[in-house]
């Protein structure tokens, strides 16, 4: 099919600003935030792995520079962001997954009580591994 | 139309989205919170022994090269993404630099997994 | 039984401000708002209201409507900054305060709360939304079998009306014009998830691409505004595990098609 | 002004114009098709039809039953060879629009599920949940986007058919986005403009369904025939007019009255069954359901609720899952726009007017008298419906003759060659003229003022019941209406872009002229026959006399010449109408 397009003096009105408009795209915004403490908290991670490579001196100095306050409070920061971004993530799971038979929310929650249990058997293990 | 390359980075960004969220937060925590305050964790729970024989077995060398990548590549997924969201249009340059600085760190990681030896 | 006495309340006669966005291309160079004073009732919507406007007050306000029952597509506004369908929206829900109404965000304006929905329209056309059998089919031989179940897999898609809400709602419309956007791409779906349809090569060159489900960020509030529960957003995002499968060569393995037959 | 050329003009986006379109098509795709339509398709007012579409499929029904049920629904004013080509193609259509992605709702077994329709003694109607108009719309409008042939052309308002050597040969219209005038040369035109269910105040129609059609033709000398044929729809939500489709029925709710009293019973439409069961006396013909109402009514027997009196619509009996799974749409607009859910309550309606069963006069092949123009749809009176037209056959018209327009059109313009543009191009101009005058206009009365009058004439003189006092009434208000516009309108709207006050000024033009059809063919039929019953002493049905079309011609600014045409009778002659227990047994299941 070809359509008569016509020529027309419109207005656009300008996308500055778009995501203060709604708090839906607010929301939208910190989740796509979040990835910005993920990032650096992999570069954390990838320096104390080089740190671990340049032997136990480096490494302890890397590990006390962690327990500063700013380091913690990076931590506690990231940790609740990230933990925001797996609630969302879960949130928008079934989006991506075929037509289901079940309710989408089963997967949500599904995901988020997984999420759980594997934080808790984390910490068990490395606790116990550890001892 | 062109195809599009974005399942290559998707799926790395899906795989890295789906790490963090299962493991993201618990991991924050406990390297950044209990093991340096000592909470729950004995206070050389991540302590260079302990660390290296972790790092040493292939299984701990792939967590953590997982980790990393993975997360690395999520998040630079997410930034190149909301630059664009932002308004600014920083079209293949962009891309390069974040997917670039993601395979850049992926590639350290495992160098220095190598270096620690097995 | 049903008690339709009036109430007192509800008898009162009330009344509520209504400010529209209006842009005149022959006068305006920008847009401005304007407002009036409308009588309402309990069960008056926001499109009613606008009629009153135009009837009574300004015969010059311009917006589209037809249906008001919402199945036509056509009245779809931004409502204190939310997308939704002017018939399906009721005054009584903003009064006392005052309520907002501008054309759908992220079109250009044509005229008040009129936009321009000509790109829309290519961008419907592109993702090919007809039958592709993969045989011809004779009238003669009936209608095909099409179980529930199999029905099932695209009928949601299929309720969309293209009021175009969900573009008003996707910022990745407004950020980039040439993205194809959630009501077509739920379209192209609902035939490639018809158990009849055979079409999902021809069609795979549109959603591979950049403009195609690639353009889409999750944000997700297209299935949030959508009056038909058509959850483009789903229809979207499922497939981009589609594109991926494809791009790698391995969707012909892990999603075959049941047929119709 | 700027001119397209095509083949051939398709003037209306809707169901019969789409399945138009994709005839022409289908019979020679090097045919140019313009298909010029004053809403994008797919906001036509098919779109909002819920229940179905007819077309037999069972092994217990036949083509006969069909044909038997529309004649006789139609009180034997139909074409019955008409009628028999009709109920030949309807299936056929339905099997088409399968094949064209149309979800048909089905059985287990994934076979088609057809469902109980007014009138319709057996089950014939297909239907799409209660979705039905939008999925035959939806299919036919994204179906018509693989010809490459059918050129559109959305949102342009055709405003006069330009005539040359006796034959149509183009269209006017306004491109509505910038106001600018545009000439369509074509070798055949063909209307699907809908109906004029908007000359009556309480309405279940669009806006858009404003009668231009039978304007256009009507002023260039075509017929109008059997306008005094409006139906109403005996269950509409008071005010709004906003439909719940008989689907409801047809599953099994039924009428009661402020006593809780099954009501239809007392005017032949009985028995009272034993219920809960499929098919009920709620199922007989629309015009006998309003006129129960109407009696109702004066006994004091409906209830008052703020938008006039209304009765009740009940699904209760037929529990939550039926409801939710057979009638979402209905279950969600009771909610909506009366704040009723079904489930609990019953549903107050009323009547209100829904289809015009008259339009532009036309042959069994839509051919009208003025050589080149075509009429299908709801703005044609191509003889199916007779005096009454039944749920259901409406959907299957629109595909089974907007296909015979456009195969029919698509044969002719082979015949034909094309204007001479300069004289098209003076015609042309002067009517631009005169919508520019109108466009111009500073003084005069708003467009609602004329429209709410003409709107409440309609109603209180040409409704459900007609008498001669009433009729009189309506055809001297209405003559003086028209006067009124030709006067003047004012418009507050001065701009070219997007001027749908001006629009609006033009449609009531032809929404004049199309009322007072109505009122005058209705004057003129002293009888009472199918949807037109008077309370005068014509109230019974008077074959002697009456067994003939009407056909109205205008007469420039005097009231329209009514004449009489014979009605084509094959094999049914007429019979008295009887539904329930008097008539034919339902064949239940
Ligand atoms: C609420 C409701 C429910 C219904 N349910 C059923 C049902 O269940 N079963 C059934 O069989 N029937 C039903 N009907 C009737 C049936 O829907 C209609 O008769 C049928 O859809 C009419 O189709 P059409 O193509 O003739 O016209 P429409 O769909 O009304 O299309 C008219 C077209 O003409 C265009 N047009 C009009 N004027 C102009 C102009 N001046 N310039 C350019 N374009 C113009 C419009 O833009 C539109 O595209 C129902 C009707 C209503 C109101
Ligand atoms: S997907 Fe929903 S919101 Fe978008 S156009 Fe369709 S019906 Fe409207
Ligand atoms: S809002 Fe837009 S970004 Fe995707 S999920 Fe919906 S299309
Ligand atoms: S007027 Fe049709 S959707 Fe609102």
């Amino acid at each position: 099919m070809s359509r008569y397009k016509p020529t027309l003096k419109t207005y656009r009105r300008p996308m500055a600003g778009w995501w203060t408009k709604n708090p839906f795209y607010v929301l939208y915004m910190i989740r796509e935030g979040s990835a910005v403490l993920l990032a650096a908290y992999a570069l954390v991670l990838l320096v104390g792995l080089a740190r671990l490579a340049q032997g136990e001196a480096a490494y302890e100095a890397w590990r006390a520079a962690l327990a500063s306050p700013a380091a913690i409070a990076f931590h506690v920061v990231a940790a609740i962001v990230v933990a925001y971004h797996s609630v969302t993530w879960f949130g928008v799971m079934p989006k991506t997954a075929p037509k289901l038979p079940f309710p989408a929310r089963l997967v949500t929650i599904g995901g988020i009580a997984a999420a759980v249990v594997v934080s808790i058997a984390l910490v068990v293990v490395i606790a116990g591994a550890t001892r | 139309m062109r195809r599009s390359h974005e399942p290559i980075f998707w799926s790395l960004f899906g795989a890295g989205g789906m790490l963090s969220a299962l493991v993201g937060p618990a991991l924050i925590l406990i390297t950044g919170v209990l093991a340096p305050l000592a909470i729950v964790l004995g206070p050389d729970a991540l302590g260079y022994a302990n660390m290296l024989v972790f790092v040493h077995h292939p299984l701990g060398k792939l967590a953590v090269l997982a980790l990393i990548s993975l997360f690395l590549y999520h998040g630079c997924h997410r930034m190149l993404h909301s630059l664009h969201d932002l308004g600014m249009h920083a079209g293949r340059g962009a891309a390069v630099f974040f997917y670039g600085f993601a395979t850049a760190g992926s590639l350290v990681c495992a160098a220095l997994l190598f270096t620690i030896g097995f | 039984m049903t008690d339709t006495t009036p109430t007192p309340a509800a008898a009162a006669p009330r009344t509520i401000e209504i400010e529209c966005l209006r842009y005149d291309p022959e006068q305006d160079s920008a847009p401005h708002f304007q407002s009036w004073q409308v009588p309402f009732d309990d069960d008056t919507s926001v499109l009613q209201g606008l009629q009153y406007i135009k009837d009574h007050l300004d015969g010059s306000l311009t917006f589209r409507w037809s249906c008001r029952m919402a199945i036509c597509g056509s009245c779809g506004k931004m409502i204190n900054g939310v997308p939704q369908l002017s018939c399906h929206a009721f005054l009584r829900d903003y009064w006392p305060n005052k309520v907002r109404v501008e054309p759908l965000a992220n079109f250009a304006i044509v005229r008040d709360l009129v936009v321009d929905q000509n790109e829309f329209l290519d961008k419907l056309e592109s993702v090919q939304p007809w039958m592709q059998p993969c045989e011809k089919l004779n009238v003669a031989d009936g209608p095909q079998r099409q179980t529930p179940a199999q029905l099932d897999q695209y009928y949601q898609f299929s309720q969309c009306i293209n009021c175009l809400l969900c573009y008003a709602a996707c910022p990745q419309v407004g950020l980039k014009p040439e993205f194809i956007g959630p009501a077509a791409l739920a379209l192209m779906h609902r035939y490639n998830a018809d158990s009849r349809d055979r079409g999902w090569e021809a069609r795979a060159e549109v959603a591979n691409a950049e403009e195609g489900v690639w353009g889409c960020t999750l944000v997700g509030y297209c299935s949030e505004v959508c009056p038909k529960g058509v959850d483009p957003a789903h229809a979207i995002n499922q497939n981009k595990v589609n594109s991926t499968m494809d791009y790698f060569g391995v969707r012909k393995l892990l999603a075959p098609k049941g047929g119709a037959r | 002004m700027e001119t397209i050329n095509s083949d051939i003009v398709i003037v209306g986006g809707g169901g019969a114009g789409l399945r138009a379109a994709i005839a022409v098509q289908e019979a020679d795709p090097r045919l140019k098709v313009a298909l010029v339509s004053k809403v994008v398709p797919m906001r036509s007012h098919t779109v909002a039809a819920e229940g179905g579409s007819a077309g037999v499929i069972r092994d217990d029904d036949s083509l006969d039953n069909h044909f038997d049920d529309t004649v006789s629904g139609g009180d034997w004013l139909c074409d019955q060879d008409v009628v028999r080509y009709f109920v030949e193609r309807c299936t056929e259509e339905m099997v088409r629009l399968e094949h064209w992605g149309c979800p048909w709702s089905r059985k287990d077994d994934g076979s088609i599920n057809v469902r109980f329709f007014g009138g319709m003694k057996v089950q014939r109607t297909w239907f799409a949940a209660d979705k039905t108009g939008f999925h035959m719309l939806h299919t036919l409008f994204q179906t018509s986007m693989q010809f490459p042939g059918i050129q559109r052309f959305d949102e342009f308002f055709v405003a006069e058919l330009l005539v040359e050597d006796g034959r149509v040969q183009g269209v006017l219209a306004i491109e509505i986005a910038t106001g600018k005038f545009f000439l369509f040369r074509a070798k055949a035109v063909i209307l699907a403009t809908g109906g004029a269910g908007r000359v009556y105040s309480q309405n279940t129609n669009a806006g858009i369904v404003t009668g231009d059609g039978m304007g256009l033709a009507y002023r260039h000398g075509v017929a109008l025939r059997d306008m005094e044929f409006v139906q109403y729809h005996p269950t509409a939500l008071p005010g709004t007019g906003i439909l719940i489709t008989e689907g409801c029925r047809g599953e099994g709710a039924i009428l009661t009255n402020k006593n809780g009293y099954r009501y239809l019973q007392d005017y032949g439409l009985g028995p009272l069954d034993p219920w809960p069961r499929p098919k009920a006396m709620e199922l007989g013909p629309r015009d006998r359901l309003s006129q129960a109402f109407w009696h109702e009514e004066r006994k004091g027997n409906t209830i008052a609720t703020r938008h006039g009196s209304a009765v009740n619509l009940d699904l209760r009996h037929l529990g939550a899952k039926k409801i939710h799974e057979r009638l979402p749409l209905i279950t969600e607009v009771a909610k909506t726009f009366a704040g009723i859910d079904p489930v609990h309550e019953p549903i107050p309606v009323r009547p209100a007017v829904h289809y015009t069963m008259g339009g532009i006069a036309t042959n069994g092949r839509t051919e009208t008298t003025l050589p080149g123009l075509y009429a299908a749809g709801e703005c044609s009176s191509v003889g199916i419906h007779g005096a009454n037209r039944l749920g259901s056959n409406s959907l299957s018209e629109i595909v089974v003759f907007g296909r015979a327009a456009g195969e029919n059109a698509a044969a002719y313009v082979r015949t034909q060659s094309a204007a001479a543009p300069a004289s098209l191009e003076r015609q042309a101009q002067a009517a631009a003229a005169r919508l520019e005058a109108l466009h111009q206009h500073e003084r005069g009365e708003r467009v609602a003022v004329l429209r709410e009058a003409m709107g409440e004439c309609m109603e209180k003189n040409v409704g459900i019941y007609r008498e001669e006092s009433g009729l009189a009434e309506a055809c001297s208000t209405l003559a003086e209406l028209r006067t009124r516009w030709r006067a003047g309108i004012k418009l507050d709207d001065r701009s070219r872009a997007f001027n749908t006050e001006w629009l609006s000024a033009i449609e009531l033009g032809s929404m004049l002229e199309v009322a007072e059809t109505m009122a005058h063919s209705a004057r003129e039929r002293r009888e009472s026959r199918g949807a037109h019953v008077r309370l005068d002493q014509y109230a019974e049905r008077d074959d002697e006399n009456f067994l003939v079309h009407t056909l109205a011609q205008r007469r420039g600014d005097d009231a329209p010449a009514i004449t009489q045409q014979p009605v084509v009778i094959t094999t049914s002659a007429p019979r008295t109408r009887s539904y329930g227990g008097a008539g034919t047994k339902a064949i239940l299941t």
